[in-house]
């Protein structure tokens, strides 16, 4: 039977290279897979690319990730927010690049990544600077810009319940980027907060089929990014 | 403001709320009239603010804070989430502005300095997608600088993109022709937002 | 309290012009809102383009729709089968269009109708006639066609549980083009076999958001296609 | 034929199996593999034909014909399942062919007279999206006409796409080189199967 239940979140991200492409999943710590990112710093490659849609928080999960100095990239839609300091301090000081990509058009890359679409056209940024230097076409009338999907070595995801074959739920708006980077990766893994056996999830609630799910390992307490930053918690 | 910008909205309209002061328009539903929140981090049927203590730090909002369900919500992901906004499936949008231009260009994403963190979010998404995009500013900044302009000297969020912009000092509709007063706020005179305004303001008796 | 219900097909379906672009969910029986068809055969609009991934079986359906002369334009991947008789003898004689479209192309350009995008490339058709006459773009050393979305004014859906506010779920392999066609048409008309108060569909197992549907009429017991062929019905 | 076929998918593989002749390749999982079959229209982990009595009309196969789910199967619309496809995610597809060239050209959706109705479904997107593409076919049509030639003849479903073809005279690969028997059928000799390809064919010995 199909089991791709690895035992610890250090052997789930053990083959990482220095120079991959990394996308992590969540939106803020929602969905966000704090233990994996963890094991990466633990871990130790360098010179990542990472594609988030955030920047992360205080000193922990990716913000640690960043201030480790294992980031050479982010592609992002919003590199700052209330809790983010490291990200800033490191891009004011020139020692970690930022690709800006609009949070709608971030989501349908990585889609189109995963879909088999190399580029498609949007109205997203046209007439502002984010579109200097990106081709443009007009259809029907209306002005395009051209973009092109995004694909990644690894991404990191967190979900609700994973079946063994690697069928994944999400809890509320914790789903945000998870799919869409599970499909985009070349090897996806997963922290679950509970893993059951194949069939335990109705194939009609699967929101992740098990085609694009590499390695999981169950991690039923995950830590809560909120409570960590409240006690400025840093890792490690 | 957010309750005059919320007595212009349809019934049965689905509403995205842009972070800040658009968040205030959520507690002004008229009477007889039903909303359907949409936050862009994957919720339809967004709902208020839960009971201190009954947080899901995984249930929030596009401004990263704690929400709730309402009867007839759906999750989704980012990319069925903004398939909504730019295929024009969202009737208002309510932003914030740091400059908005007589042909009602946005700019509310960065100031263009040098040692700004440039950071869009789903603003620009929003601005192409949505049908019909309000603005809802205080009429200058906290040092009095006026935000309606001529053009904007920021950079662009969207080019004509903006309808309509409730201010603490008058509503104001974006026309072919520039800025049309549509109303005042209480004790304001058209000479105070027309001085407060870095553009011409055509005042009630001209609209067409 | 929103309500989208319609209390019968013919009043769904009333406003459907002539010259309409339509598109029909399902993929053969699965899926095929068969009940609004019908009702729009009674209502008689003319020249209608339909896109469906087939042309319809026998004589009830699609294929009835097509025998009664309403339809002008057929887009679809696969306009043969079985069952299928009346699509081509009215092909061979000229007296209706086909835009033949291949299955996985004619679903991403539904989705990017929807989605708001106008164009992307795809690999699929490069080398093949279908591709003839597209425009072709080489990246990253692969040769691509530009296909554009497809919007229609009415989408005609069947699902299984729709809520009032218009969220929806399928049976099985009847989701197929259902969904897609929901978010890509300008009003979309589900015949729904369970319809239940808002809430009682869990907002994690909603296929289809409410924001994409706009009147859903109950067919509790619908109409079994296969039945009716083995019987050689017809309609009306 | 499908039986050869089946004992070359590597275990775990996510395999679509084309209308006709390549189901076939579904009886045969070899001992010891577990194989997730795709069906294009909705559905991963693709079980058996039910039993009589007990199929479900909106539970089918892309062959219309219906179908069971195994455990850990899952259901997606269209645009997901083409996702799978395009994107490079189902490892093997075992197709039929009405033609198939020597350098991986595949034509199997239409005749190309002028009376056929054309017909392509999914075989356009499998072709360009699958990892490996294998034919499994007749060597001939049924009147004798070889169907592995030096060039097709009707219209492409997609070019250089077949590593390997299955017929009921031998296994051929498609190689840079052209054709090249990997294994005849028992009793088939070398010569056989070369009177019956419209061209050239490596004998087992040229193998590099």
């Amino acid at each position: 039977m199909i089991d791709k239940q690895v035992i610890s979140t250090a052997l789930a991200v053990a083959d990482i290279p220095d120079g991959a492409c990394v996308m992590i999943g969540g939106f803020g710590e929602a969905g966000s897979p704090t233990e994996l990112i963890h094991a990466l710093i633990d871990q130790g490659a360098k010179n990542l690319t990472i594609i988030n849609n955030n920047t992360g928080n205080g000193e922990i999960g990716l913000a640690a990730l960043i201030g480790n100095g294992q980031v050479k990239k982010m592609i992002c839609s919003y590199p700052r927010s209330r809790h983010s300091k490291i990200f800033p301090e490191l891009y004011r000081a020139g020692k970690i690049e930022l690709e800006l990509v609009p949070q709608g058009t971030l989501a349908e890359r990585i889609r189109a990544g995963g879909a088999g679409i190399p580029a498609f056209y949007t109205a997203t940024t046209v007439g502002t600077q984010l579109a200097d230097g990106k081709e443009t076409r007009t259809i029907d009338g209306r002005d395009y810009v051209l973009e092109y999907g995004l694909q990644a070595d690894y991404a990191l995801i967190k979900c609700e319940y994973a079946d063994l074959t690697g069928n994944l739920t999400y809890n509320k708006t914790a789903r945000n980027f998870n799919p869409l980077m599970c499909m985009a990766a070349n090897i996806t893994i997963v922290q679950a907060r509970k893993l059951v056996g194949p069939g335990a999830i109705d194939p009609e609630h699967v929101i992740t089929p098990n085609i694009f799910v590499d390695h999981i390992v169950e991690i039923s307490t995950p830590l809560i990014e909120a409570d960590l930053i409240a006690e400025n918690r840093r890792y490690p | 403001m957010a309750q005059l910008a919320a007595s212009d909205i349809p019934d049965r309209s689905y509403v995205n709320l842009g972070i800040g002061l658009p968040e205030l328009v959520a507690k002004y539903v008229p009477k007889g009239r039903e909303f359907i929140y949409h936050t862009e981090n994957g919720l339809l049927g967004m709902g208020p603010a839960p009971e201190l203590g009954e947080e899901d730090p995984e249930l929030i909002n596009a401004g990263k804070k704690p929400v709730t369900t309402n009867p007839g919500a759906s999750f989704f992901h980012h990319g069925d989430s903004f398939a909504m906004i730019r295929g024009g499936h969202i009737d208002v949008c309510v932003l914030g502005a740091m400059q908005v231009s007589q042909q009602g260009d946005l700019a509310n994403w960065s100031t263009g300095t040098p040692d700004a963190i440039p950071a869009v979010g789903g603003a620009m998404d929003l601005i192409a997608g949505v049908k019909t995009i309000y603005v809802i500013t205080q009429h200058t900044t906290k040092n009095g600088t006026p935000k309606l302009l001529e053009q904007c000297t920021y950079p662009l969020t969207g080019k004509g993109v903006v309808t309509r912009v409730y201010s603490n000092l008058a509503i104001i509709d974006v026309t072919s022709r520039g800025f049309q007063l549509r109303q005042l706020a209480p004790g304001i005179t058209f000479q105070e937002v027309s001085d407060r305004t870095k553009a011409s303001l055509m005042p009630l008796e001209q609209e067409p």
